[in-house]
């Protein structure tokens, strides 16, 4: 538990944040960013939790099978995206030119249009997911772990 | 589609927290039948490949372009081979874990992790990409490292977990290190491009150095061994012939980066010399500190040290010879074939050796010869599966052991008679040193305080059991075995340009 | 003493080969590309994004992605696997 | 002469990885030994990122750019794979030391290790 200034700044900032991190990972596919970079945004406000209150109160609603399951999930809809395009080959790139997230770009400079990229949004949440729920298991179980053996010493 | 085995693996890993043991034994159970499928398929129509993501699998190289992009799986003789090995022994290993890992807790992540470093054992050997070779040793090390420590309970569990990891990680950076020298010459990630491109510079030799040096590491050959016996002992139940496997994964990659990559613009006798200098001194060596040992599963990851010497031996006097076609049709084939056959043997026979010894340390709580006696009469099974796994070991005429030493012995005595004497030593010395063991452990006068032993349970037994069958399938018919399996392994190393053509398209 | 000497042996050959490869490697700057320069010209058609690097990511070498993914996802298992709970430490 | 000021970049890896290289070796403290991993591991990140350059590339990003004249996206791509591979490893060694250090309370790797690596 920091103190009253940590807390409060914490507070305003951590929406933030969470914002900014949801926009690189939707964006990814269109401007720099993606799943991984905008997953560890996202995870390094769920850190800044962590520092400002502690790990006692943050391991109360961050619960660690529940972020496990995430993180798998995550995973899942990584490969099942894979899989969808299986009948031409395994990761065959199968929205483009579909209705959904189907719209191809001329070559060369284009203008921002989020609905690009094939399955390569669907990927990059998946991996957000992936990546959020493991980071913040990661952090969550280290620190409550460092916690214990200090208390323990 | 021959390769959905690696594709599978992957997928069954993640569904494993959710889903228990019945389910991690069907998963591992059907990637061995797809493994079986896809090697069945490499043997009768040569090299597969498979291009991730194109519109065709089979369309390797873009049109209108040189060079392949996207990741390309090949699959030849040796993948397919190893990646049946691979598969059988998660399949024993896990079986086993199932009712010796009853008293721990997190099994669920522990299947997981299981899970895990199988489909990476297998993905090491499918993949043609050097980048995803380096991708799939992490999931290995990762996953090994972890098992390597899951009895946190013991600290040297965990230093073992810890020795495991750091020396990988070195490892593998060093590999990508070298992945980088080859992308910046070469702007390629495929190994069978590269090999096509291949102008053998002095980076690409630097490279090789580096790459021989991490991957040796990893599988624990001799100048940096001694990570290995910290590792396997404490490792927990079925585990320690998984991480076995996986490290004899690491030396197929080892293969594959020498003749598939550089082949036959190395140059040939220097990089074989140092091979098979590195073979006989982890056989010397590995068996003398087992020699030494009361540990019963230190002793025998001391003997998985010197067997490993045997397989470097081999594939060293095939790569020495590697050049003059003459002395390959001779012995250099034999030689290859032999060490290739002496790693899946070596992965059983070995396997099971270790599942008795940690079959022991479950039922006795110690690991300490000394304290042991007289357990022939309580655990008849384990004690007839270590006689299986120990007169193999050895070299003993009828078992599989002593064909693919055979064939070691012979080829490697064209080349050097010193050769084929220390081998013999070495081998003589084994059968000492598990003598000693079973004396130890199995005969004797009884100890009172292990009276009340009993057997081991029912999945422990199948565990041994599927690994003893598979050493014993193989001593019925070696030959058999050799002409449909080991060959076309040694062959697809031999074969470079084949492996090149697969990829470049008639090259 | 042995420790000193192994160790500066080990960097010295290290170093050696790391610096001859600095040195040798092609310029900094003109990197071939037959292959970047195929994905460079061929992205937008054939995988519908914009952003190169997340193509090739997810698209071009979608299988390593995957492959990172379950690395992370190991890690995670693995980490929260050694330190959980054991049972004589709940019982306490 | 004229390779040491080209390829400095190059040279500035190969200096990089050499201190992570001593540390990890020279050290005795684990975490020390894990810091020394890491840099050596940035320096390898390094050198995949300035393969990839070409003078007076742009970000390889369609949107707003001007041209195609590009830096390339692979090695990029491979970067990213491999600082995501890399938070795993030190995520789990991290682990391993909190676990040493519980047992043992050392962080010393002469004391809580038998063989130094």
């Amino acid at each position: 538990m920091m103190s009253k200034i940590v807390r409060t700044i914490t507070r305003l900032v951590t929406p933030a944040i969470m914002v900014f991190g949801l926009y690189v990972i939707m964006h990814g596919h269109v401007t720099s960013g993606g799943g991984f970079q905008g997953g560890a945004v996202f995870a390094s406000a769920a850190a800044l939790l962590l520092v400002a209150f502690g790990s006692g109160r943050v391991k109360d609603y961050m619960r660690i099978p529940d972020l496990t399951a995430i993180s798998a999930s995550g995973a899942l809809v990584f490969i099942g995206a894979g899989f969808a395009g299986i009948a031409t080959t395994f990761f065959y790139n199968l929205f483009v030119g579909s209705a959904i997230f189907g719209h191809v770009p001329e070559f060369g400079p284009a203008h921002e249009d989020i609905w690009t990229g094939g399955v390569i949004p669907i990927m990059n949440t998946g991996v957000a997911l992936n990546v959020v729920a493991g980071l913040t298991a990661v952090m969550v179980v280290m620190a409550i772990a460092s916690n214990k053996t200090r208390d323990g010493e | 589609m021959p390769l959905l085995a690696a594709f599978l693996t992957p997928l069954v890993g993640r569904i494993g927290p959710r889903v228990r043991n019945t389910f991690v034994i069907v998963a591992l159970a059907i990637v061995q039948m797809l493994v079986i499928i896809v090697a069945r398929d490499v043997y009768a129509n040569g090299i597969q490949i498979y291009t991730l993501g194109a519109t065709a699998p089979s369309l390797a190289i873009p049109e209108t372009h040189m060079v392949p992009v996207r990741i390309i799986l090949e699959v030849d003789g040796l993948g397919a081979f190893m990646g049946l090995m691979g598969a059988t022994v998660a399949l024993a290993g896990a079986i086993y874990s199932i009712s010796c890992m009853k008293l721990e807790t997190g099994q669920d992540r522990f299947y997981t992790l299981l899970l895990l470093l199988a489909a990476s054992m297998v993905g090491i050997q499918y993949t043609g990409d050097l980048f995803n070779l380096f991708v799939f040793l992490e999931i290995l090390s990762i996953s090994g490292a972890a098992l390597a420590g899951f009895r946190t309970r013991f600290v040297d569990a965990v230093e073992g977990g810890f020795k495991y990891v750091i020396v990988s990680t070195v490892a593998a950076l060093l590999v990508l290190i070298s992945i980088g020298m080859f992308y910046g010459q070469y702007n390629l990630l495929n190994m069978a491009a590269i090999a096509d491109a291949m102008q053998y510079t002095v980076i690409d030799k630097i490279a090789l150095a580096l790459l021989v040096v991490a991957l040796l590491t990893k599988s624990g050959a001799v100048p940096s061994h001694w990570w290995v016996p910290d590792t396997y002992t404490p490792a927990a139940g079925g585990t320690s012939p998984i991480i076995y496997g996986a490290s004899l994964t690491c030396l197929a990659a080892l293969f594959r980066v020498v003749f598939s990559i550089y082949g036959l613009k190395l140059s040939l006798s220097l990089i074989g010399w140092v091979v098979i200098i590195a073979g006989l001194l982890s056989m010397f060596v590995g068996v003398t500190m087992a020699l030494r040992q009361t540990d019963v599963k230190r002793l025998m990851t001391y003997h998985a040290i010197s067997q490993e010497g045997y397989m470097l031996l081999g594939v060293g006097v095939g790569l020495a010879v590697l050049g003059d076609p003459q002395a390959v049709a001779a012995y250099g084939r034999e030689a290859i074939a032999g060490g290739i056959f002496h790693v899946i043997n070596n992965a059983f026979f070995k396997g099971l050796l270790l599942l008795t010894g940690e079959a022991l340390f479950l039922q006795l709580g110690t690991r300490d010869l000394n304290k042991m006696g007289g357990m022939g009469r309580n655990m008849k099974w384990t004690c007839a599966f270590f006689i299986i796994g120990a007169l193999a070991i050895s070299g003993v005429p009828p078992f599989n052991g002593f064909a693919s030493k055979l064939m070691i012995y012979e080829s490697s005595f064209q080349l050097n008679p010193m050769l084929t004497i220390i081998a013999l030593v070495v081998s003589i010395m084994t059968l000492a040193s598990f003598t000693k063991v079973f004396q130890a452990a199995f005969t004797g006068p009884e100890q009172p305080e292990y009276a009340e032993v009993g057997g081991v349970p029912l999945s422990m037994k199948i565990g041994m059991g599927i690994l003893a069958a598979a050493t014993v399938l193989f001593s019925l018919f070696p030959q058999f075995v050799v002409d449909t399996i080991v060959y076309p392994a040694a062959d697809a190393l031999l074969n470079q340009t084949g492996y090149i053509g697969a990829v470049m398209g008639g090259a | 003493m042995v420790r000193k000497v192994v160790i500066g042996l080990t960097m010295v050959i290290v170093g050696v080969m790391l610096f001859t490869v600095a040195l040798m490697m092609r310029p900094f700057g003109e990197p071939v590309s037959i292959m970047d320069d195929y994905i460079i010209e061929n992205t937008q058609q054939v995988t519908g994004a914009n952003n190169a690097v997340s193509a090739v990511v997810f698209d071009w070498r979608g299988y390593d992605t995957l492959g990172e993914a379950t690395v992370l996802f190991t890690a995670v298992t693995a980490v929260v696997m050694l330190l959980r709970k054991r049972k004589d430490e709940a019982s306490e | 002469m004229s390779a040491i000021v080209t390829n400095a970049p190059f040279i500035g890896v190969a200096a990089l990885a050499c201190v992570g290289l001593y540390i990890m070796l020279a050290q005795r403290n684990l975490i020390k030994i894990v810091m020394g991993i890491t840099i050596f591991e940035s320096a390898v990140n390094l050198f995949l990122v300035s393969l990839g350059y070409r003078n007076e590339g742009i970000a390889p990003i369609f949107t707003n750019a001007t041209g195609t004249h590009m830096v390339l996206p692979v090695p990029q791509a491979l970067t990213l794979t491999s600082i995501v591979i890399g938070v795993a490893t030190t995520a789990l060694m991290l682990t391993f030391i909190v676990l040493i250090y519980r047992h043992t309370g050392e962080t010393d790797a002469r004391k809580s290790r038998r063989v130094k690596g």
